[in-house]
């Protein structure tokens, strides 16, 4: 009964609250925003050094909020990979003899290879991004996981923390090398906004997809004999 | 000049955390003691340019706002880098002799300790709304990793009833900020306050909602539930960190919209309902904390209550006269970083006298006195700040806050002062009273070394001394939550 | 900054750094704390005659700071100060010689002379705050050094008398908070001895004043045991003789009533208190606390308790004296101060002897005592019969300057007062004595201890015996240059005729 | 009224919706779920919202897209971390709520109404 | 008019697919249903010319995000958990 009762003050509360906030939303959207975002992106578009405005906004005039969001997904990967407590985060179970996933995951992981690739390259100009990218590896990665591929790599030795902090570390470094050339960190200089732009896209892809990858294998679950927590 | 100070105070950690991603607890930790160092030395040097300077706007990366994320340096802004420096340092310091460096999940302690110093930065810092909440979630996840590395059950509880709280906070944060995107088209909070005082735009909801969520993140009652499990069960020079710095981040987010937008889009019934919050968790969290049995919990109780006078800054600050409402600005920046002070001087002694008597209740620290332990006295005149008796720095936030609400005529906030003050005694003198206790078989007492005990004993002495310092400080206010004009 | 203006910084520091240098010395180096002890005592009185010849010869040794805006922190050496500071720093090292003694063999020393000179430098504080929010700073501070000396035994009810006492004095602080805040808010923050600047201000705030007032006394009433704020007194006697005797004759209960002297006589001013209408009760409250204070003291069969209660009667004769409107009634009240010290200090040294060397507590047990500890007891027998006003003791001074200050400001009931007050103090006083020297001693003594040729150890015997010759001193020479009545009736006269 | 609109009320509805069920659902991966739906909820305003243009002409706005970028991989990254901690917390106490029989949180709290109440949420 | 018939029948799926996320009884239906929800959101964010968002969306938002909660609800199901009762974890801070 007191449930029940609970239940329906919460319902009401939020049908309030969505009522509020429709009105709200209503209320602003009768006027025009009071200042015009997009065309100042546009009219800086061509000094970003990309034809993507989407990208130009992420990787160069808020590129900050970017350095800081890798910053979280690789927070995410860390504390993951600390709950772990087995030298591979691989599943040994997983691995499966099943010839129609053997056959799968040699022909689709090459071509999920390929459009991270083209979705990586296209960033710049067109949509499609490091995150994009990033995330197809790691999806060809859970394929592979999935498979009989045994990814080494994922031991969470210096390698894995190599790869996860890479990304993050190249923005820092061109961040810095950018301050040395120019005015401003994440100042890229003139000429080499595209170059930088699309380097740092390409390892962050690289790092991306191994987070994510690392994030979904990372699950505490495969242990092996954990030695009894001694406090 | 300016630039490299600024990446100093932004980019540095951030190097020091992949660098230190890389390395073990051992080496990590001459690693981050290297780093501590630079980064005191980059604060001061921050310090020193607002001195020199004045308070200033940086574009980061050459774009300025709207189009950019745009820095605010100013004094309330370097008071708080000034304060993460000094609180982190300590924290980290201990850390790096207190933590066991045999659990291989130690070593991710060093990368999450410079996220989090990092973005800390980044939130006292930015002046953008949306960038403080990427700040914000930065955060709420190396805090959330810092309690819960190691894995245990009742670490992952609290770590995830933490994460949940505040993801839910953020989310009512972010929404606040997508309908004030709609209205005015920018983020820039500079930017925005310009065209809403030029408008007279009332944005209430979304202020509401704004500060809702960081309320929720700032453990304001009846939301703080998240908070003692999570301060309690973490390490201890995590749980200062978290109590010092982290909780404050969320509210220095509010305060900072509040003065900025609260003008306009304010109203008298949020601030006194917020007022009003606040000072229920002052009552609640002090007695709650009487009532603990751990020691650490007695501690992150006192946390709901002292932050619960932080909320006082709502309805002193909303139309009143200029003098009082910079009073009570200044009252809560002192009970801000008085608390950080003697909060984190607590947790790390608390850690030391726990390491001491090998048990976390209170009633083992019988006849602890007697063996006239350093870390016992660090806490006691931790315990004189949050008691806000004189000199320390809790004494002279306290007197701030009830001159203005004396001169606002809300008298009602002078007895919550008065009363929250005498609530906190009760629980500190519960811990003073039962290490005198003579009658007990302690016998054996492990002292800890002397560079570990150092640490909160100087944190203390800060907390303590910090009444008397007072104007300095308050000259770098200045103007807290500044007129500063856009550029 | 010239060096003179230092000089009340370096009174006070002289006990601060004794009690850090004592804290961070071990347990074991129990001689070279009791030597800083002592050094830092014997400084810290050379300091003060220093001081109290220049402010005699009216130097101003002021040093202050601006802490918050509008607020300073200010420390400041004036003739009402100064009676305060000699009294601590006089009684401080009798003190600490009795407490040497006292203690020796006992554990947590270093724990307790720590404290204990934090306490004093509280008190030398209180005595040179040059304003209200100095006053309330050290004020606390004293609150915080003693809680660790009441419950230094650690038993279930030293610890149970030390929650009362912190229970009341933080409470008692809280409220004093308040009033100081408010009065700061109302007109800024004033400097003591300038009396009557209150007078001056607007009518319109006199109401605000009024209540800021009796918030104040509530808050200092705490610690001065008013009536009914007394409770936590009694219960503080767990505490080791030495803390009970500097507890009642110069820390908390003395700093409670100088701070009601500093706001009546020098923040609102005596005259203006009266033009607010709340000279008169304050009167009352103090007389009935004298009655009070004596009949309960009547019925207590413990020996310090029954002194415990004697004090609440006794501080209320200072404010008493306040309240007499007119400089004699002032001078008596402002006299007692160091009278009341001395003689209350001398009673409990007394009183501690007898438990320490006979383990007598209890006021039957006392039979015959005065055979065995002759010393002692002569000087228990004068400071009794100085506490009940005979002559030419000190109590007999300020009986005799109250009654003819009431008489001068025609408040005649006053004598009937100190007549029924001076009555209960022999009904309660002489049967101690008739104990001590004419009952024939019991065949044992609870729990005797020989000490050879000395009836107790000397550094137990001769602070007493010290206090008690300055008690006949104070009263005979009372009409000199330098005794305290005259130091009285100059800061008296000051007040009325400037 | 243009259609961007439309899916900001969308948005609106989502987030109703979102904080209901985080509020109502005690199971630890459907709280999980209504997060990530209020989280849809809020992007599809911040998107809608500018994209409308009120009565200016209605377009793409870069600057949102981008922010919901970053919200998006924020968000992703928080529920790849809870995740990794409920499935652990399961692993050692096998329970799927926070909130729960004799030995969970609440030693420390019993009397604690507002640990309750973000138990419950 | 088909455009508005369009946008409305997706917000309106939107909302269906979310609430019965939320409402189903089954925790593997509810996963199921959220990455649908997914998909149709990221359809949303084509019909808001955000193709980034969309791309983003259908690859983290329903894609990495679905298999994260698609795998944790298997652990779930099949029981992994530690033999050992939970309580042995409570741990005083000491030493640590």
């Amino acid at each position: 009964m007191k449930a029940w009762f609970a239940t329906f003050v919460v319902l009401a509360v939020c049908v309030a609250f969505t009522g509020l906030l429709a009105v709200t939303v209503w209320d602003i959207a009768q006027t025009p925003a009071l200042v015009q975002l997009p065309a100042m992106v546009a009219e800086k578009l061509s000094e970003s050094g990309v034809k993507n405005p989407v990208t130009a906004v992420l990787l160069n005039f808020r590129s900050y909020d970017t350095l800081l969001e890798i910053g979280v997904l690789v927070i995410a990967a860390m504390t993951g990979i600390s709950m772990a407590r087995t030298p591979t985060l691989e599943d040994p179970e997983l691995r499966t003899s099943n010839e129609l996933l053997f056959a799968l995951q040699r022909w689709f992981v090459p071509l999920m290879l390929m459009v991270a690739g083209y979705l990586l390259w296209a960033g710049s100009d067109r949509p499609g991004g490091a995150f994009q990218a990033g995330a197809v590896l790691a999806a060809a990665g859970v394929l592979m996981r999935l498979g009989a591929r045994p990814m080494n790599f994922l031991r969470p030795g210096i390698l894995l923390r190599l790869g996860l902090v890479l990304g993050f570390a190249v923005f820092l470094v061109v961040a810095l090398a950018s301050a040395f050339a120019g005015e401003a960190f994440l100042d890229y200089p003139e000429g080499w906004t595209k170059v930088l732009i699309v380097t740092i896209e390409a390892v962050l892809t690289l790092s991306i997809g191994m987070v994510l990858l690392a994030l979904f294998v990372a699950g505490p679950v495969n242990e092996y004999g954990e030695e009894d927590d001694p406090v | 000049m300016t630039t490299w100070l600024m990446a100093g105070l932004l980019f540095t950690p951030l190097a020091w955390a992949a660098i230190t991603l890389l390395l073990s607890f051992r080496n990590g930790r001459w690693v981050s003691w290297l780093g501590m160092l630079v980064q005191v030395l980059v604060s001061v040097g921050v310090w020193l340019l607002v001195v020199d300077r004045g308070e200033f706007y940086h574009g980061l990366g050459g774009w300025d706002a709207p189009l950019g994320i745009e820095l605010r340096v100013d004094g309330l802004a370097i008071i708080f880098v000034l304060l993460t420096a000094t609180v982190a340092t300590a924290c980290g310091w201990h850390a790096g002799m207190y933590l066991d460096s045999d659990k291989p999940w130690q070593k991710h302690f060093w990368p999450l300790f410079w996220f989090l110093w990092a973005a800390l930065n980044s939130v006292w810092l930015s002046g953008d709304l949306f960038n403080l909440y990427v700040g914000l979630e930065v955060i709420t996840l190396t805090a959330v990793g810092l309690v819960a590395v190691g894995g245990q059950a009742d670490a992952l509880r609290a770590a995830l009833r933490y994460l949940l709280v505040a993801l839910v906070g953020s989310m009512a944060y972010l929404l606040g900020v997508a309908l004030v995107y709609g209205e005015f088209g920018v983020l820039s909070l500079a930017v925005v306050r310009e065209l809403q005082a030029e408008n007279g735009v009332g944005m209430t909801l979304p202020l509401a909602l704004m500060l809702g969520g960081l309320a929720v993140k700032s453990a304001l009652f009846p939301m703080h539930g998240w908070l003692p499990p999570a301060h309690g069960v973490a390490k201890s020079p995590v749980s200062g960190l978290m109590s010092g710095l982290v909780v404050k981040a969320s509210f220095y987010i509010a305060a900072r919209l509040w003065l900025e937008l609260g003008h306009e889009a304010g109203s008298l019934a949020l601030a006194q309902v917020l007022g009003v919050l606040g000072s229920a968790a002052v009552v609640w969290g002090s007695w709650l904390a009487l009532r603990q049995k751990k020691l650490k919990q007695v501690v992150a109780y006192s946390s709901v209550a002292q932050i619960g006078y932080l909320f006082l800054l709502f309805p002193l600050t909303l139309s009143v006269s200029e003098a009082v409402s910079l009073q009570a600005q200044q009252g809560v920046t002192l009970q801000v970083v008085s608390h950080a002070l003697a909060k984190g001087a607590m947790f790390l002694a608390a850690g030391n006298l726990i390491l001491s008597v090998r048990s976390g209740e209170v009633d083992a620290l019988a006849g602890v006195g007697r063996f006239l332990p350093f870390s016992l006295f660090s806490f006691g005149l931790a315990g004189v700040s949050l008691m806000g008796l004189p000199p320390s720095g809790g004494f002279a936030a306290k007197w701030l806050l009830l001159q203005a609400s004396l001169a606002s005529g809300q008298w009602w906030w002078a007895l919550v002062l008065l009363a929250g003050g005498l609530l906190s005694a009760l629980y500190v003198f519960r811990i003073y009273q039962a290490s005198f206790v003579q009658d007990s078989d302690l016998d054996e007492f492990y002292h800890p070394p002397r560079s570990l005990e150092l640490v909160p004993m100087i944190l203390a002495l800060l907390a303590l001394g910090l009444g008397l310092v007072v104007d300095p400080m308050l000259t770098l206010l200045g103007r807290p939550f500044g007129e500063g004009s856009v550029p | 900054m010239s060096l003179p203006s230092l000089l009340p910084l370096f009174a006070l520091l002289t006990s601060l750094v004794a009690s850090v240098v004592i804290f961070s010395l071990p347990e074991k180096s129990y001689r070279l704390q009791t030597t800083v002890n002592l050094v830092a005592a014997l400084l810290k009185m050379g300091l003060v005659a220093f001081m109290a010849w220049g402010v005699f010869h009216d130097t101003e040794y002021r040093i202050g700071f601006t802490v918050m805006p509008g607020v300073e922190f200010l420390l400041k050496a004036d003739a009402l100060s100064m009676i305060f500071a000699g009294l601590s720093a006089v009684l401080w090292f009798l003190t600490t010689l009795y407490a040497v003694g006292y203690l020796e063999h006992s554990p947590n020393r270093s724990r307790f002379f720590g404290f204990f000179s934090l306490c004093v430098a509280s008190t030398m504080g209180i005595a040179l705050a040059g304003n209200l929010f100095t006053f309330f700073l050290f004020y606390e501070m004293l609150t915080l050094s003693t809680y660790p000396l009441i419950v230094h035994r650690g038993t279930a009810q030293a610890l149970r008398a030390g929650r009362t006492y912190i229970f009341y004095t933080l409470t008692g602080g809280a409220v004093l908070l308040l009033g100081v805040a408010w009065m700061h808010g109302l007109a800024g923050g004033l400097e003591f001895g300038q009396a009557g600047q209150l007078g001056e201000t607007d009518p319109a705030l006199w109401d605000s004043l009024r209540i800021v007032f009796v918030i104040l006394i509530a808050g200092l009433g705490v610690k001065a045991a008013l009536f009914p704020l007394h409770g936590w007194l009694p219960q503080a006697m767990v505490a080791p003789a030495p803390v009970s005797a500097l507890l009642h004759a110069v820390a908390v209960v003395k700093a409670g009533a100088f701070g009601i002297v500093r706001v009546v006589f020098d923040l609102y001013g005596t005259e203006f208190t009266h033009e607010l209408g709340l000279l008169e009760p304050l009167g009352w409250l103090a007389a009935f606390t004298i009655l009070f204070g004596s009949v309960r003291a009547l019925m207590q069969s413990d020996l310090k308790r029954r002194l415990a209660y004697s004090t609440i009667s006794q501080i209320s004769y200072i404010i008493l004296g306040l309240t007499l409107l007119g400089p004699i009634g002032t001078a008596g009240g402002l006299v007692h101060l160091l009278h009341q010290g001395m003689m209350k200090i001398t009673l409990f040294f007394c009183a501690g002897n007898y438990a320490e060397t006979l383990g007598v507590h209890r006021i039957d047990e006392l039979d015959g005592a005065g055979r065995r500890m002759p010393g002692t007891s002569v000087a228990f027998t004068i400071g009794a019969f100085g506490m009940i006003g005979a002559p030419p003791l000190a109590g007999f001074i300020t009986k005799w300057t109250l009654g003819t200050g009431a008489l001068a400001a025609d408040m005649g009931w006053v004598i009937g007062v100190l007549l029924i007050s001076s009555l209960l103090n022999a009904a309660y006083f002489l049967p101690i004595i008739h104990r001590l020297w004419f009952r024939k001693a019991p065949n044992a003594w609870p729990e005797e201890q020989s000490w050879g040729r000395f009836e107790t150890k000397a550094l137990l015997l001769w602070p007493p015996v010290v206090t008690a010759v300055i008690t006949v001193l104070f009263g005979l020479l009372a009409a000199m240059q330098f005794s305290p009545l005259s130091w009285a009736e100059l800061i008296a006269s000051k007040e009325f005729w400037s | 009224m243009s259609a961007h609109l439309l899916y900001a009320f969308g948005g609106v509805v989502l987030c109703g919706m979102g904080l209901g069920g985080f509020i109502l659902l005690s199971h630890l991966l459907r709280k999980l779920l209504a997060f990530n739906i209020m989280g849809s909820g809020i992007f599809l305003i911040l998107v809608g919202l500018a994209q409308h243009g009120g009565g200016a002409e209605p377009g793409m706005d870069p600057v949102p897209q981008a922010l919901v970028l970053t919200g998006i991989v924020v968000a992703v990254s928080a529920t790849a971390l809870a995740l990794v901690l409920i499935r652990r917390y399961y692993y050692l106490t096998g329970q799927t709520v926070l909130e729960s029989s004799a030995e969970s949180g609440r030693r420390n709290n019993d009397d604690d109404p507002g640990s309750r109440k973000d138990g419950a949420l | 008019m088909t455009e508005w018939l369009l946008d409305g029948l997706l917000v309106f799926t939107l909302l269906m697919t979310a609430s019965a996320t939320l409402v189903s009884r089954d925790l593997f239906r509810a996963v199921v249903l959220f990455i649908a929800f997914g998909l149709v959101m990221a359809a949303c964010w084509v019909r808001l010319d955000a193709p980034n968002i969309a791309l983003a969306e259908a690859a983290i938002g329903a894609g990495l995000s679905g298999v994260l909660f698609l795998d944790a609800v298997s652990q779930l199901r099949r029981g992994q958990t530690r033999k050992r009762s939970a309580s042995a974890d409570q741990s005083p801070e000491a030493g640590t």
